[in-house]
């Protein structure tokens, strides 16, 4: 369904690629200190081993406070770095574009009900056009749920009696996974969607399609729109 | 840390053998059940923790059998849910916060202060009956009342809609915390008070300060999950509308406050593994501790920022951005001092003359295996990667490589390290260094694939899953079968190095510390004479070490 | 080779009893700050995002008793300053009565505690289905108003069993050092009470006074 | 008993310690009723404050206390107010 392995899933939102270029920079970052301390470790066991002829000489001085101010410092100025990156792509995504498509979505106990702007109704799948930013204006029935669509890499906590936006814009035709990211009971498993994103004439198509057959039904039920 | 002139000391004395160890000190029930010796209360902790940890491990393998298919039906949804509850409760409240700073704390604290008790006894064993008593009227609640709150107990899930037996749990773990909050008094009173002559505060091993780091944080931070989990009762007995979103109340809010414990609860974890480590490497690379001086601060550090962090939590939560900025820096900060620890571990090994005991190979395994978990901690701090990863199970491997693979790890190091001197007798060491490489193999086929999982976006505390997720799940729960087995082994061993094990010396791994120069096991008073302590810790250095079977050549 | 030297046989000393037992008593008296601050935190949060519904609360709250349960506090706390430093000198006169004193006002605290209780469950100022206010935060209010002087009234009659004990002891023939610390230790823990009240006079009494 | 009446000239400092308890529980209850607004909330709680500090300080006798006692005395309340700060950093911006 959703293209990519396990190991690089599918980017399917404009904001996607950078949080992913951020993620495997500091997975490479992780893996270099991983290997150093590795080797580091494995170094000395084998080469200090009890019985080796390795030199045992006493650490000068000077060397065990300089060594140790520099990977302290070092490890600082390192870690404000990783985090003024993070920061930046944070708030650069921070506030939506002006005029966005928005879509109200309200989570109940283990469904998704999604309304278009035209006022046409899904429960747990979601038709959006390519490349235009979509905000979704989300809130909940009952308890805590969470909007999560792992290829858009966007999750938002819907907490009721609050509205939470959330905005992506899709840039890959296809169907994604929503899931349910915060434990919200029995069907909490059970809490999941479909997000199709079409091409903008489709979904102009789909929501016309979509409107029209709404209205037979409500002109045959006879109830007032 | 200066260079401490060596001198050839007199080799610990042998204590003689009328002496009658604690063991002796009295067979009947009620000279153990009700005992003031630190050190028996200890036994009584290990003998706690060890059940409610099989407890904890029994849900967990439960939950890695249902698992192994996307639409495992071996427990109901409802019942999938009481079982993680059940794992995550008592394996964090009744096996994890204890685990280290009850039974080695308890066990060492006065003998490497040169003391001969806690500063006091009688709440000491109070304390223990408070967690016993606590942790089981709580168990037997969870189990037969179907909570199904997870350990997070969110609101309002916890508050409006679970119909378990929600506000009985609460109290339990409310009970619960008042050992901690007792036995962090407790040391904290006794590092303060009753040092030995000599004991200066830099003179003190690093298992002290973590001891005294973490008591600072225990009895800091549990009284405010005393106070979330009075509210949840309030709310659900009194009806009061705290996290009633409908009624003016926050969900967020508990939140706050359940983070603001719980984010330090992880330190009250992570720092006595710290301190375990931080003794059994220098005495098996026969190396003086790399920067003590700098590990002391850095332990100290860890418990002061570890109080400012908890937002990390709650990025995704609906928290203004402000505060996960805030948050996220503080816990960039936060990390700095583990990253110091870990590079001082590996120097500690330099020009040390190393053997691989199981002690130090559980050792040396929880000082990798906490890089990759301090490591991906990092990347769920940055914010925009955590919007993607939070509540997936890259969280659940990141916090099982720093409490399974970190202080679960750290517990047998110490375990192993220290069983000459509780018990006076030798384990078996090839049972134990297998035991060792099984469980360390089972660990990271148990968890590593889960941080693929949680990049590939699978949630948390899911009973069925997508499809496309099981390879990985069928390699977890593998590992889960191996990782048991490794568990149950020192069981074995152990139980039978207490009958048939041969006598321990007072000094099998000729160690330095205090503790180390009184018999083992140890008198009622810990020190036939009150020890005067004339040198700083680890005063190992391979030249010198009268027991060192081969001159090396220096 | 190890770090201490043996020295000649000598007896254990005695640790510094004292500094222990009131370093033990302070460092819980830290953990009663965390445990009533979180639940004056949570009071704070709500009552930030609910002004209104608090004003209304809090203005049903009788004022009087307030007062007056501060009045009485803040004399005991005097009479038990007094039994503690008598015993500084021994004088085992005024330890007695600065004890009988404190225990009185502790009993007259909450005797006039259990009449406001009458009166307010009178009034269905309980939370729970007839609470006489419509507003919903206002029964929040009057939630935190059980909760918080509940746990003080608790905390109060624990002390009141303190205050008992150390008179008791008072009358057993105990080494002087050993009185001053129990009673060093049992002042602590009644100004802890007596300062938690304090903190609780204006967050309950004064919430909705300046309507 | 001492034949003689004991020194008791040391109660001076408690009894103007508790005069100084009841002149700011006027003070607190008398601003309690000006309408101020949310200014009453922000002077009540300093007032509350300073009344705590005056018990800690004399009554409970951190005056002539070792440097731990007071360690231990402040611990709590520094934490404490960690925890108001970052909440409401949370609140304010919200």
């Amino acid at each position: 369904m959703a293209g990519g392995t396990a190991f690089l899933p599918v980017e399917a939102a404009k904001q996607a690629g950078a949080v992913d270029v951020l993620f495997y920079g500091e997975v490479g970052i992780s893996v270099l200190v991983s290997l150093i301390v590795a080797c580091l470790v494995v170094g000395f066991v084998t080469r200090y081993r009890r019985g080796s002829p390795a030199s045992r000489r006493k650490l000068p001085q000077a060397f065990s406070h300089e060594v140790e101010i520099i990977w302290t410092v070092g490890t600082f100025f390192a870690f404000v770095a990783i985090f003024w990156w993070a920061a930046t792509l944070n708030l650069i995504h921070l506030r939506p574009p002006d005029h966005t498509l928005d879509i109200r979505v309200v989570a109940k106990q283990w469904m998704w009900k999604i309304e278009q702007p035209n006022g046409v109704r899904e429960i747990d799948a979601m038709h959006l056009p390519v490349d235009t930013p979509v905000r979704l204006i989300m809130t909940s029935q009952d308890v805590i749920h969470s909007f999560y669509v792992s290829a858009f890499r966007a999750k938002q906590d819907v907490v009721p009696g609050r509205v939470e936006t959330l905005w992506f814009t899709p840039d890959r035709i296809g169907t994604y996974q929503l899931l349910c990211a915060e434990y919200c009971g029995l069907g909490h498993s059970l809490m999941r969607g479909e997000i199709t994103v079409m091409s903008k004439a489709d979904y102009a198509r789909w929501c016309a399609r979509m409107k029209a057959a709404a209205q037979v039904k409500t002109a045959r039920n006879g109830e007032a729109p | 840390m200066t260079d401490i002139p060596f001198q050839s000391l007199p080799e610990a004395p042998r204590a003689p053998a009328t002496v009658k160890s604690y063991l002796d000190e009295g067979h009947t029930l009620a000279s153990w059940l009700f005992t003031t010796d630190h050190k028996r209360i200890a036994i009584l902790y290990a003998i706690g923790i060890t059940i409610f940890f099989f407890i904890g491990g029994f849900a967990a393998m439960l939950i890695r059998i249902q698992l192994l298919t996307p639409n495992g039906t071996i427990v109901s949804p409802e019942l999938y849910n009481r079982i993680f509850t059940i794992h995550g409760i008592v394996m964090v409240w009744f096996f994890l916060v204890p685990s280290i700073p009850t039974t080695m704390g308890n066990f060492f604290l006065p003998l490497m202060i040169g003391a001969r008790d806690v500063a006091f006894p009688r709440l000491n064993i109070i304390s223990f009956w408070i967690f016993f008593l606590g942790a089981l009227f709580t168990v037997v609640c969870i189990v037969s009342g179907g909570v199904d709150t997870g350990w997070t107990f969110y609101t309002p899930y916890s508050t409006l809609y679970s119909n378990g037996h929600v506000i009985a749990a609460a109290i339990g773990i409310f009970i619960v915390g008042f050992s901690s909050i007792a036995t962090g008094v407790n040391f904290l009173t006794t590092v303060h008070t009753m040092r030995t002559e000599g004991m200066t505060w830099f003179r003190l091993p690093l298992f002290v300060w973590a001891m005294y780091a973490t008591s600072f944080v225990m009895v800091l931070a549990t009284p405010v999950l005393a106070a979330s989990l009075l509210m949840i009762v309030a709310e659900r007995a009194l009806g009061m509308p705290l996290f009633n979103p409908h009624n003016g109340g926050d969900p967020i809010l508990f939140q706050h406050l359940f983070w603001f414990y719980s984010h330090p609860a992880v330190y009250i974890m992570i720092l006595p593994a710290m301190g375990v480590v931080s003794e059994v490497i220098p005495c098996f690379a026969r190396r003086v501790i790399f920067g003590y001086r700098f590990m002391v601060y850095a332990m100290m550090m860890i418990a002061l920022i570890g109080f400012s962090v908890w937002g990390h939590h709650m990025f995704v939560s609906g928290q203004s951005p402000f505060a996960n900025i805030y948050f996220s820096f503080l816990s960039f900060m936060v990390a700095v001092p583990s990253a110091i620890k870990v590079f001082n571990w590996s120097a500690s090994l330099f020009r040390g003359s190393i053997t691989l005991e199981a002690p130090m190979f559980y050792a040396l395994g929880f000082v990798g295996l906490f890089t990759i978990g301090g490591l991906t901690g990092l990347m769920l701090a940055s914010v925009p990667v955590d919007i993607d990863l939070t509540d997936t199970y890259f969280v659940v491997a990141h916090f099982h490589y720093i409490m399974v693979g970190g202080s679960v790890s750290a517990f047998f190091a110490g375990l192993h390290y220290w069983w000459p001197k509780i018990t006076g007798k030798l384990y078996n060491e090839r049972a134990a260094r297998l035991a060792a490489l099984l469980m360390f193999i089972g660990f990271n086929l148990t968890f590593f694939p889960q941080f693929i999982l949680g990049w590939a976006g699978m949630p948390r505390r899911y009973a069925t899953y997508p499809p496309e997720f099981q390879l990985w799940h069928v390699a977890s729960s593998l590992g889960a079968a191996v990782l048991a087995l490794a568990y149950i082994m020192p069981l074995f061993y152990l139980g039978w190095s207490l009958y048939r094990g041969g006598k321990a010396s007072a000094n099998p791994w000729h160690a330095t510390g205090l503790e180390w120069q009184t018999a083992s096991p140890p008198p009622k008073d810990n020190f036939a004479v009150p020890p005067r302590v004339t040198h700083g810790p680890y005063f190992y250095h391979a030249d010198n070490d009268p027991s060192q079977p081969t001159k090396n050549a220096s | 080779m190890s770090q201490v030297t043996i020295t000649s046989p000598r007896d254990w000393q005695e640790h510094d009893l004292s500094l222990a037992a009131r370093l033990g008593m302070w460092i819980f008296l830290a953990t009663e700050i965390l445990f009533f601050g979180g639940i004056f935190c949570a009071y704070a949060v709500l009552r930030y995002l609910n002004p209104v519904g608090f004003g209304i609360g809090g203005h049903e709250t009788e004022i009087l008793y307030g007062a007056l349960n501060t009045f009485v506090l803040a004399t005991s706390a005097v009479t038990m300053t007094m039994a503690a430093k008598a015993a500084d000198g021994a004088d085992y006169r005024l330890i007695r009565i600065g004890l009988i004193a404190t225990f009185a006002l502790g009993v007259l605290f909450l005797a006039l505690k259990g009449m406001e209780y009458h009166d307010d469950i009178v009034h269905h100022l309980v939370p729970g289905h007839h609470f006489a206010l419509a507003d919903p935060s206002a029964e929040m209010f009057w939630g935190f108003y059980w909760v918080l002087t509940g746990l003080h009234a608790i905390h109060m009659s624990v002390g009141l069993v303190i205050i008992g004990r150390a008179y008791w002891l008072t009358r057993q023939n105990l080494k002087l050092d050993e009185l001053r610390r129990n009673l060093d230790v049992s002042s602590l823990y009644w100004h802890l009470v007596d300062c938690i009240w304090f903190v609780i006079f204006p967050v309950i009494y004064l919430a909705g006074r300046s309507g | 008993m001492s034949a003689h009446r004991p020194d008791r000239r040391w109660l001076r400092g408690p009894v103007l310690v508790w005069l100084a308890l009841l002149l700011l529980l006027a003070l607190t209850t008398w601003i309690g009723y000006m309408p101020l607004d949310h200014l009453n909330a922000a002077i009540n709680f300093p007032l509350a404050g300073i009344m705590v500090a005056l018990v800690a300080y004399y009554l409970m006798r951190l005056k002539n206390e070792v440097g731990v006692v007071w360690l231990a005395a402040l611990a709590g309340v520094i934490f404490l107010f960690t925890l108001f700060f970052l909440t409401f950093g949370d609140y304010f911006d919200r």
